[in-house]
């Protein structure tokens, strides 16, 4: 009786603590701000008049519990500020007037991005011939990241790109994230699965 | 900044402000296409590494049966194919038509060159009757998952509960994921191949210039998506299994 | 249509001929377009509905047909309704003619794009419905393995269909999201644009980021038939609930793709009709966003029994309990803008009451069903299915026909009769509450869902419901007639006939093919009802 | 548990309470019914008053201007939250109840495949509910007892109205229910998971005894030694396996043909075509049923290939003939 119960007051305790929380650590970016800030916002758009986070950093900001909450908040404010003074959508507007003059990156990155690629596979295809037993699955997805992020920020531009593209890629690993991490919840309480980590 | 410089004839559609305008609204939407490819093969990989987890013998042995070399090479084709597309579409920015024309046909020759390989090491498991489900006979790699699996449970007390005689009608699983994942990757990279082809042949009629060249932007986009999913599929499937 | 020539660049007259519609990249045509199609499959997914209605009036075959017919009748039923009716019914109709004008906008972001998800979406139609010819589906519209898999190939079609239907669904969101991201009227921040532009956001926000896992769930399934893949079927180490888990990660925000944009519709019928600005603009922008980031999160309430874990149903019933508070935010809010309002009682807002009377019922039991101890004796009994058409025919449908009936006069330049419209809702809501109110006794009784025949003791209720069904269908005809009379004997519409603020009500009605002639600059919020 | 709330009116729609767990889920059923009533009549009362009060009189009435009020705002997001947090954690509780069965559970073990139930007890009494018989699950009043569940083919559900209780049934896995009857009489079961032709056909009941009844039939109850032949086997796999549920053994056609005098005769197909039904063709329809149809009957059978090991199919065969 008792496993159950602490188990969702737990869970109930981390729901509440980690969605805003991993939300605004993880991610800066506008989407996913705006729908953890929605869940916050509206509760701070009834709760909160307007300044009260301001006033809240600035006398309590340093009080051990709220210090490191102060980034988290600012965020919130500074959202709820760009909404409310409508600068909110206009803000990649001007950045892409800047912008304007389209993005050309010199062949040499390109070459260079090249040489990091065909390095990484070498690499991946070695160490996958040594048996570090479960250490292979880490080093080989660890390396495809690399390899990936690099083709994401220089050949596919995302680097010079403004932050809604990065926000709207993120959030689609961050679902998949969701779909991956509830079902194994459930299936490992099923189903004793053999971890990748285990040793062959 | 006018919109339609002198050589390139070209005008923003008219429900846009200005160029500009138009080509950052084309980008978040290439870039929104792009999330639905992820989550759609992020799918495959979801469920690839729960059944993963679950038959870990059928699929350390089988992935010993993919043939690393061929996966390796097919990496480095798509990896420079990646480069020649990236080059493409710089060499449209600098309105240097006949270089962009050449490196965007060597993309292409890059993908038909991935499926070629595919095509020999799908032929070469088809012949050895290493087929999804349905189709499958071959009775030497499920003997080769019973006993992997036997030596595992003596070796190491924490698998006793192997369920030995279900791994026999489990052992195709391996290969129904192998060629849905490489099967539907494949089927984007031909997509890529065609979508490249009809903005190698738009390049050649001078439609782009350094002031309007979204679709080889997009396309490339799209590439460099197919080739950042066979960075992933590549050790998932050759080397980690 | 009858139109006199008095201004010919409407944009309903200014092109001719069939061919002009077909190749239309004006997104008010491909509405239009959308509106038609949709209203027929209605028709078709209505008519099934009569049929097992018809069906299930007394205890043995009372129709003459054999449970393979039935099932197949109940499949479509529900393919229909939920892939070809309700997910694109509203954001691809009001939201392809509406989201433009409600932001200043000439078009939407990529037209050519948006013609193309017409014709996949007529594609996946059409794939559907061939299914017909290869012996039907009969697996219910969610396809659980290892059933649909031993099914004949009729299943293959009907999953191709709504695979294809998905991708039209996923332009579409697509297409939205970088409009109100880019072409807002100068000035309009996100806070000064309409409740309904909000929700459809909110909305396509869930289609992008949900239906591809419906794609590759369709795909893996049509695999697992054709090559008997094995990823879902148990005898060869497949895992059924795995299944579930997959194709509920859709399903879900499904249900919020469907009532999501009837919530927008509803804020501006009822800010229109109480001329009053809507009270707590922020909290319900806000609450459609946060229903669509944790309807991500809920999909295991549909597997409370199905074998999944208890812990894990614990946690989904726990967040399940987290979306029921937006939702009660926005009826509140609602209710809140009526107060000091002066409401007047046309049609649309008649129907708007209706979707707020049902909502409120579909949304209550929605919370005993999220509760672990009620639903493992209400699930997959007629008690879910009174649940999800309160929600469903109660919420969408009803906001969807007084969308209809609220805009018409915008959208074709002629005012539909009002009284019909009255007695249409009158018949619409009566029928409704006899018809499915009965189901959720029938469902604390113990009656479990999707059966051709049923114990005698159940029989008085269904017969009752069975009489409502009539009433619902009488009420849409006399809907469609409305429509109709309207379409051709309705009297002349002026530009703002309700006493709107929104923008459209700024363009002519019915509005030129380029929305507005100067683009309005905004400077004020969406609903200022000084 | 709470007897002031035991409203018998709101109760009636519920099935006759089986056990003390329906007792307490029909205690949460009344909360929740009347906490949705309370909210309903606050939401729509407040709504048809405001429609009443604030009619519209002349064509431009002036409006009061509110656009939010924080604390009422605050309220009604945060008392639904609390309520609702009530709501979820009272149905942990019960939710608990249903599944932490008992250690001394008696365990019946059922199967269940496409249209039939099959149960087997400890004492190695077996039947299924099809062909139609009176055989009823025997179980005993005022002890736990647990189903070890699983499927043959299909999904399917196990679900008991006057107890409650329902769970899934699936194939290539075991599920459990469990509950304590606390009332002689006869409980009817469904299965409600969609599961194709028959799913609304596939009725079962469970008749709760005194426990003493029950102890005398469960004892009295001895296996009768299987001659060990191969026709008993196919017999035996014959009823274990479901075909009961289609094809009877006495010349009556229920879904399928029937089995008896089938080896040996002449059979026309769908197709037109005819043939000897010869221990190969038996042996076909068994594996790969869609293969001959005979004449106007349905295809609905299973496929059994890949689940039937070689030597079943032999003993069905053997069987099928010894059915002059």
């Amino acid at each position: 009786m008792e496993e159950f119960v602490n188990y969702a007051l737990y869970f109930i305790a981390c729901v509440c603590v980690c969605v805003p929380l991993f939300g605004l650590g993880l991610a800066p970016g506008i989407i996913v701000n705006l729908e953890i800030a929605a869940i916050l916002g509206s509760f701070y758009s009834q709760i909160v008049e307007k300044g009260l986070i301001k006033t809240l950093i600035k006398d309590k900001g340093d009080s051990p519990l709220i210090r490191p909450m102060v980034p988290a908040l600012e965020n919130v404010q500074s959202t709820i500020d760009s909404i409310e003074n409508g600068t909110f959508g206009k803000k990649e507007e001007k950045e892409s007037q800047e912008e304007h003059e389209h993005h050309i990156i010199p062949i040499s990155v390109y070459a260079g991005v090249l040489g990091i690629l065909i390095l990484g596979t070498i690499i991946t295809v070695g160490v996958a011939q040594i048996d570090f037993g479960p250490w292979n699955t880490v080093i080989a997805m660890l390396v495809a990241t690399i390899k990936a992020s690099f083709v994401l920020l220089y050949f596919m531009h995302l680097k010079y790109d403004n932050a809604m593209n990065r926000v709207i890629f993120g959030s689609g690993f961050f679902f998949l994230l969701i779909l991956f991490s509830f079902s194994i919840i459930d299936i490992i309480t099923r189903v004793k699965p053999l971890l990748g980590f285990t040793k062959f | 900044m006018n919109t339609a410089s002198k050589e390139s004839h070209f005008h923003h559609a008219h429900h846009f402000e200005s160029a500009a305008h138009q080509y950052s609204s084309a980008k978040q939407g290439v870039w929104l296409f792009m999330v639905t490819e992820i989550l759609m093969f992020g799918g495959l990989f979801v469920a690839y590494l729960i059944y993963k987890s679950l038959y870990a013998p059928v699929f350390h042995v089988g992935s010993s049966y993919l043939d690393v070399k061929m996966g390796t090479i097919n990496t480095f084709i798509l990896i420079t194919s990646s480069f020649t597309m990236a080059l493409g579409i710089y060499f449209n920015q600098k309105n240097e038509r006949s270089k962009a024309i050449i490196f965007l046909a060597i993309t292409i020759l890059c993908a038909l060159g991935f499926m070629l390989v595919k095509f020999f090491e799908y032929s070469h498991k088809i012949h050895l009757g290493l087929v999804p489900g349905k189709y499958f006979n071959n009775p030497e790699f499920v003997q080769k998952v019973v006993d992997f699996a036997t030596n595992m449970q003596a070796t190491s007390s924490a698998h006793q509960d192997i369920d030995i005689a279900a791994l026999k009608k489990i052992a195709p699983l391996y290969f129904g994921f192998y060629f849905v994942m490489t099967g539907l990757h494949g089927f984007h990279v031909i997509i890529g191949a065609c979508l490249i082809l009809w903005v190698t042949i738009k390049t050649a009629k001078g439609h782009f210039g350094p002031e309007y060249y979204t679709p080889v932007e997009g396309v490339g986009l799209f590439w460099h998506i197919v080739d950042l999913i066979w960075i992933y599929l590549f050790p998932l499937l050759y080397l980690v299994g | 249509m009858a139109h006199t020539e008095t201004h010919s660049h409407d944009y309903l007259n200014h092109q001719k001929g069939l061919w002009s519609w077909l190749t239309t990249i004006d997104h008010k045509r491909i509405g239009i377009m959308y509106l038609i199609v949709i209203l027929f499959f209605f028709l078709i997914g209505g008519i099934f509905a009569l049929l097992i209605r018809m069906e299930l009036f007394s205890a043995g075959p009372t129709l003459g047909i054999d449970p393979g017919t039935y099932n197949r009748l109940m499949t479509f039923h529900g393919a229909i309704m939920v892939f070809m009716v309700i997910v694109p019914g509203i954001p691809s109709i009001f939201g392809n003619f509406l989201i433009p004008i409600m932001l200043g906008a000439k078009d939407v972001a990529f037209p050519r794009l948006n013609l193309f998800s017409w014709y996949v979406f007529m594609l996946g139609a059409i794939i559907a419905f061939a299914s017909l010819l290869f012996g039907g589906a009969d697996t219910g519209w969610t396809f659980y393995t290892p059933y649909s898999i031993r099914q004949p190939n009729g299943v293959i079609f009907l999953v191709l269909g709504a695979f294809t239907m998905g991708m039209a669904s996923i332009l579409t969101g697509l297409n939205f999201i970088v409009t109100v991201h880019k072409l807002r009227a100068p000035g309009q921040t996100m806070s000064r644009i309409p409740l309904f532009v909000w929700s459809t956001y909110a909305t396509a926000i869930i289609q992008v980021l949900a239906t591809p896992v419906l794609g590759i769930t369709l795909l893996l399934l049509v695999a697992e038939k054709t090559l008997g893949v094995g990823i879902f079927d148990p005898t060869i180490g497949g895992d059924p609930v795995l299944f579930q888990h997959f194709f509920w990660f859709y399903s879900h925000p499904a249900v919020y793709i469907m009532v999501l944009p009837a919530m927008g519709i509803i804020s501006e019928l009822i800010a229109t009709y109480s001329r009053k600005t809507v009270f707590g603009y922020t909290a319900i922008a806000y609450s459609s966003l946060a229903i669509g980031a944790v309807s991500f999160i809920v999909w295991g309430h549909h597997m409370f029994v199905s074998g999944q874990s208890e812990f894990a149903g614990i946690m989904f019933s726990v967040i399940t309990m987290l979306v029921g508070v937006p939702t009660a935010i926005k009826l509140f809010n609602w209710i809140a803008t009526m107060y000091m309002g002066s409401i007047k009682l046309d049609a649309p807002m008649l129907f708007a009451i209706g979707f707020m009377f049902l909502f409120t019922i579909g949304g209550l039991t929605g919370v005993w069903l999220a509760t672990l101890g009620m639903d493992v004796h209400f699930h997959d009994t007629y008690f879910v299915v009174a649940h999800f058409h309160y929600v469903m025919v109660g919420g969408t449908l009803m906001a969807f026909t007084g969308g209809l009936f609220y805009w018409f006069p915008k959208m074709f330049g002629r005012v539909c009769n009002d009284g019909t419209a009255r007695i249409s809702w009158v018949l619409i809501f009566t029928g409704f509450n006899v018809t499915f109110f009965p189901q959720f006794i029938l469902g604390a009784m113990g009656m479990p869902r999707r059966y051709f025949d049923y114990l005698p003791q159940y029989e008085s209720l269904n017969q009752i419901s069975t009489v409502g069904s009539w009433l619902i269908g009488a009420g849409f005809l006399v809907a469609l007639f409305a429509v109709i009379h309207g379409l051709l004997r309705g009297e002349k519409a002026s530009n703002n006939p309700w006493g709107g603020t929104t923008l459209e009500w700024l363009a002519t009605s019915p509005p030129h093919h380029e929305n507005f002639e100067k683009t309005p600059i905004v400077s004020v919020g969406p609903y200022e009802y000084r | 548990m709470y007897s002031w709330l035991n409203i018998n009116l709101a109760n009636t729609f519920m099935p006759v309470e089986g056990t003390d767990l329906a007792g307490s889920v029909d205690n949460l059923y009344i909360f929740l019914l009347i906490s949705s009533l309370i909210s309903f009549i606050i939401l729509i009362g407040g709504m048809t008053a405001f429609i009443v009060k604030y009619k519209r009189r002349s064509a431009n009435d002036k409006t009061a201007y509110i656009t939010h009020n924080n604390l009422l705002e605050f309220l009604w997001s945060f008392i639904p939250f609390v309520i609702m947090m009530v709501i979820f954690y009272w149905g942990l509780i019960v939710y608990n109840e249903y599944r932490t069965p008992p250690d001394d559970a008696e365990e019946i073990h059922v199967t269940g495949r496409q249209w039939v139930w099959r149960f087997a007890y400890k004492n190695g009494y077996a039947f299924s509910t099809k062909p139609a018989n009176d055989a009823m699950v025997n179980v005993p009043l005022g002890r736990p007892i647990k189903l070890i569940m699983t499927s043959g083919d299909v999904l399917h559900s196990f679900y008991i109205p006057g107890f409650r209780n329902k769970q899934d049934v699936v194939p290539g896995r075991y599920t459990y229910l469990w509950f304590k009857a606390t009332k002689v009489g006869q409980f009817q079961v469904f299965c409600t998971e969609y599961c194709g032709l028959e799913h609304s056909n596939m009725p079962a009941k469970i008749n709760v005894m005194p426990a003493a009844e029950y102890d005398a039939w469960f004892k009295a109850y001895v296996p009768e030694a299987s001659a060990g032949g191969l026709a008993d086997r196919g017999k035996e796999l014959f009823n274990e396996r479901g075909c009961t549920a289609c094809h009877s053994v006495n010349g009556t056609r229920i879904v399928g043909p029937t089995m008896k005098g089938l080896a040996g005769a002449k059979r026309e197909f769908a197709d037109g075509s005819s043939g000897i039904a010869d221990d190969a063709y038996l042996r076909e329809s068994i594996l790969n049923s869609g293969a001959k149809i005979v004449k106007d009957y349905p295809a609905a059978m299973p496929i059994f290939k890949g689940q039937i090991e070689e030597e079943d199919v032999t003993a069905l065969i053997d069987y099928i003939k010894s059915l002059k």
